[in-house]
């Protein structure tokens, strides 16, 4: 049994962490009861991204299917950041694991009420900045454009002492560029990959699947896209990464961390097998003794 | 943590594999088996999502994702209990399903969601009997709740409706061991290959419309069209009704978030945690079909 | 049977392509025989692309498969300009389909000299521009940069009645500013996706799967990509679109022509099935009558 | 258009379906037949591009491409020809051939590739008789070459080698209807499960040393490590050969420039189209496994 990581100070039983937005804790744990917290999947928990304000989310139809992977424009439902601290934040500190709150906001004003409500609240462990969001004010994409990066990350890096992990978006050309700006910017750890944009037409209609019109992509179909900006953004900064993106095995996670992910996050995988994490743990030799990390489909 | 929806007996934490123990045509549809040695008894309305252990996928990377079932018989097996699917072979997940063959494996998780519930539990100790509505494939769930009302002593009618000879089937599973269809069953066709010829909601309407729909609670599960009909119905007449509804799912247990239903305030319902059945209530309208029948 | 659609003037019988690269006519016909020439399965052939000097390519490893996809490092091996001249060019008008030829260059003036080149040669109907490559002057990627692709086009308008279709890389943030530079710059069409870029690790070594590095990405598992860069291309051009990426079967080409393609082309797919593109125009309801368009896998 | 590589006759221009005859073990490979209504008897050393017709692929994602497969033996059929290949369960693809069941349905393309050649067309006719040397599952398209060099009246001598019992297959193909295994072959086996405890080198070493080697051209097939053995005592005996080599492939008909494979002069053939089989002069060495075996 192999000893565990560390990511940004944090200790971690095994490498395995979850996707933002991918597993809903409390939700699990009303459906499969306790049992979750004796053989919790993931090594610590990210949450959902939550925003200022409340978010119901987009319009159905959310979700589609694509080959070896899915569509989603779920639209960052969450109760906003009182609401989190009320309801979501006590229950989600009984969990067994270290806790990492995504967050998102449109200006720096906000971005910083959240990084500053949450750094006060011992229950958390870190913060990922999910920058896949434009800028109010320029318009741009924060995490398309390197000087949007770091004049946020220089915004909220004097906030909180806590680890602050960029949550990078792959629909660019250059994601090292953005990771570097992050790192220039005080980031503790960048995340990678969110997902790629995408779309379908459903075939009846001729429409587009999704209410949205498009999606971000996940799943198996994307993780070639994954390892290679792993690759680059692993050769231009010396930040931890969190790895993510396709990962549905060990053999898989071990090929982001051969790649130069310090841990990785599973998401998608999860949707199929609600212990994913564990398995992909499990086939990386933590946990037990080491398995044949062959895809248990 | 929050109050808790009635969706208990909870489900085994995680997907298990469960054995295919036989698959046979009924009608249009296909009902196949698994021997669950893990899970409890499911309560009607409940559902698992599915996925065959192997060639579940092929070149055109799809499916991908577990599909989402509605239990529509079990009962106690060797070393386990047996849940019995009803399944309309509409794209590659169902079709995969339909052609499970016996000793194959299957992932399985659940049950998952909550269940349609007693007339006393829904509409309080006045509550007189069921009336039970179906359509299509959707008669699955309601054939377990059939049972368990026939043999709790609640008194029920059954509705059951089908476009046509090909989009019909699941008619065994309301048939008594001697193979009669249960008495209390109705039928209706929209071609008129059996019992009535038209809406299975024709029936209810003339059901409710007749005073001795009394203090009945109407419990109805088929497509969107069809429960948009009932809906409607029992607003009009003041009558409570449970309604299983269908819409995307990608995990089935509150991970994804696709599932959405709109609430009558703004806002969403996750389908998978918060129903699959929902109360007339809790809706304006039974949203379009999300999955719509080939 | 339906009639075949027209691009930038060229009469096709149906709207199935190649995409360039992933059908060699020449090789094909020395392996299948004249038996391609009755039965060819594209309504134009297009080209692999071709550079001023011949290239050998990348060293192996170049392919690997990857979920509902592959990933290929070829390093686009070709005669070179002259040896295509006398070569290629020759047994490429023997097809009995429209001719385009695919074409990349590191300077203006390299581009120049091929544009020229293939303007004086009737065998050629359209030249497609592979604008995947850098500009050795400014060292960005032309398809990655709207002003360098203007100003390419601004250089090679010029040179040629022929009509110039773009091919649009996808490894960019905003596809469509690209796509409104080469409208700019007076192209007749776009073509859209060339691969996204991708990596892999060998299992065994560790080490990346392709010599190269990384390679680009395609088959069925971009196919979302490249349906969400069409909506968004076609919704800021009028130009005409060659859409492509993961297109397999009929069905999938239908989406792409219903998101605003003027014609599809196949790639990968044909790897699998030589005649793919006849499959997918009668999977459409051209060359017979309409039949279910569902994947023949 | 350029001179043609001789690799008629030409296959059918596509892929075509084919059933499944049989699927047997062989050792520790299987060996499956396939029944070809359409193309021609294919020469030794040819290959064909195989996917099964469903189920190929799962939720990996993979197998997605077709995978190559040299012809191992071929014959009259009802209504076709038969053909039969040894499959090493390697991985996704060639474990998904491994299962294939009778009745089943695969996609092929082919014949693809070059072939051996005879000695004569390969040395002139000075050239006396044939060396095979095969090792592993690369013992596939010597089965039928040497078939055809005894039916031909070619002299011919067979070594085969094979890492351990489990790793050894296919012997059956070079066994008389009787069973026995043709006299003409020579067995060697690192575990010393078999024949020469050692490498088949060693005996191709002996026997090029021998004098008795005369005017024989080598034919050669199986892991890159034995062929670039091979190649280097042929080339150090002065001895013609011709390699059977391997490289990734996605199409088998030179479109996709995957199979590249290095010239000595510089450049890269492609062994789709080029090869797969090459005189040893066409190489400067064997390139490393491209599809290393588990
Ligand atoms: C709680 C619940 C219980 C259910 N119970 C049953 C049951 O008992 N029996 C039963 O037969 N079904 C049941 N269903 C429906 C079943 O889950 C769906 O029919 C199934 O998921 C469809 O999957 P598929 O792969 O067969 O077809 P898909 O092709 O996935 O879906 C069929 C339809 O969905 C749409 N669709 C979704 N994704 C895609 C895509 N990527 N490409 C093309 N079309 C797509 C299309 O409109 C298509 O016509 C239930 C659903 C829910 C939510
Ligand atoms: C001309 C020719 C003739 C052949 N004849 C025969 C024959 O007669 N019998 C026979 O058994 N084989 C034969 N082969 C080899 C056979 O084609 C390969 O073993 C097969 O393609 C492997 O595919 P797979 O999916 O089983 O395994 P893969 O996993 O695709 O490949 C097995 C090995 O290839 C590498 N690899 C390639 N892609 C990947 C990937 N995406 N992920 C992981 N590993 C990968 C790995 O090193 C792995 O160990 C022949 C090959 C050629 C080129
Ligand atoms: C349904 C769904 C919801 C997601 N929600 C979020 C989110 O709220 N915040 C975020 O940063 N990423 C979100 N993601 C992206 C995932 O965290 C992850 O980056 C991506 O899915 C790639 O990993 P995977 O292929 O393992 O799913 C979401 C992904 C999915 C599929
Ligand atoms: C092996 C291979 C070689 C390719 N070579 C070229 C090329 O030379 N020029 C080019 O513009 N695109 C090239 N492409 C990209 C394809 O033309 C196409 O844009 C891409 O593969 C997406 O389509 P597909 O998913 O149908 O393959 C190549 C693709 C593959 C797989
Ligand atoms: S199906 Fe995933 S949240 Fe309901
Ligand atoms: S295998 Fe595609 S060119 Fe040789």
């Amino acid at each position: 049994m192999l000893e565990g990581p560390q990511l940004c100070g944090i200790e971690l039983a095994h490498p395995v962490l979850n996707g933002s937005g991918t597993y809903d804790a409390i939700a699990a744990r009303r459906v499969f009861g306790d049992e979750i917290l004796d053989d919790f999947p993931f090594a610590a928990f990210v949450s959902k991204t939550i925003t200022p304000q409340p978010r119901t989310g987009n319009e159905p139809r959310r979700i589609w299917e694509t080959p070896a992977g899915m569509l989603n424009s779920i639209g960052l439902p969450n109760k906003g950041l009182e609401g989190f601290l009320a309801e979501d934040l006590p229950q989600l500190a009984e969990l067994p694991v270290p806790l990492i709150v995504s967050a998102m906001a449109t200006t720096h004003e906000d971005f910083g009420r959240i990084v500053s409500a949450l750094d006060a609240r011992e229950e958390v462990a870190a913060l990922e900045l999910n920058v896949s969001c434009p800028n109010v004010h320029s318009g741009l994409i924060v995490g398309e454009d390197p000087r949007e990066t770091l004049a946020l990350l220089q915004a909220l890096r004097p906030l909180t002492a806590k680890p602050l992990i960029v949550k990078l978006t792959p629909n660019v050309a250059d994601p090292a560029a953005v990771a570097v700006a992050a790192e220039e910017g005080g980031a503790d750890a960048v995340s990678l990959i969110n997902t790629l944009k995408g779309s379908a037409i459903e075939p009846r209609s001729g429409e587009p699947a999704l209410a949205a019109g498009h999606g971000g992509l996940s799943g198996p179909a994307v993780r070639p896209v994954a390892l290679a900006q792993l690759r680059s953004v692993r050769a231009a900064i010396g930040l931890p990464i969190v790895g993510m993106g396709g990962i549905a095995c060990g053999a898989d996670a071990e090929e982001f961390l051969r790649a130069g992910a310090t841990v990785v996050a599973v998401g998608t995988e999860s949707f199929s097998d609600p212990k994913a994490g564990s398995r992909v743990a499990r086939e990386l030799g933590y946990g037990s003794e080491r398995v044949a990390a062959a895809p248990v489909h | 943590m929050t109050p808790v929806t009635p969706t208990t007996p909870r489900a085994p934490f995680g997907r298990r594999r469960c054995t295919v123990g036989a698959n046979r045509a009924s009608g249009g549809y296909r009902v196949f088996s698994l021997l669950d040695r893990e899970g409890p008894e499911p309560a009607a309305g409940r559902f698992y999502m599915l996925a065959a252990a192997a060639g579940w996928g092929d070149r055109s990377g799809r499916p991908q994702l577990p599909r989402a079932i509605s239990v529509a018989e079990t009962g106690p097996a060797a070393d386990g209990i047996r849940l019995d699917f009803l399944v309309d072979d509409v794209g590659p997940g169902t079709g995969r399903l339909c052609e499970l063959e016996p000793g194959e494996e299957v992932w399985l998780t659940g049950p998952l969601g909550n269940d349609f519930g007693e007339p006393a539990e829904v509409a309080g100790p006045g509550a007189a009997g069921a009336i039970l509505v179906g359509g299509g494939v959707g008669v699955a769930p309601l054939a377990l709740l059939r049972r368990r009302f026939a043999e709790r002593g609640v008194p029920h009618r059954v509705l059951l409706g089908f476009r046509d000879e090909e989009h019909s089937g699941g008619l065994d599973l309301f048939c008594s061991a001697a193979g009669a269809l249960c008495p209390e069953v109705r039928l209706a066709s929209e071609d008129g290959h059996a019992g009535h010829r038209g809406y299975v909601t024709d029936l209810l309407g003339a059901m409710l419309a007749g005073d001795d729909a009394g203090s009945a609670v109407v419990y109805a599960c088929g497509p969107p069209a069809m429960l948009e009909a009932v809906r409607a119905l029992c607003a009009d007449a003041v009558v409570p009704c449970r309604l299983a509804l269908e819409s995307p799912m990608a995990c089935g247990y509150g991970a994804c978030f696709g599932c959405a239903v709109p609430k009558p305030g703004g806002g969403y319902l996750r389908l998978c945690v918060d129903g699959p059945v929902l109360s007339g209530e809790q809706l304006t309208a039974v949203p379009e079909a999300e999955l719509a029948r080939a």
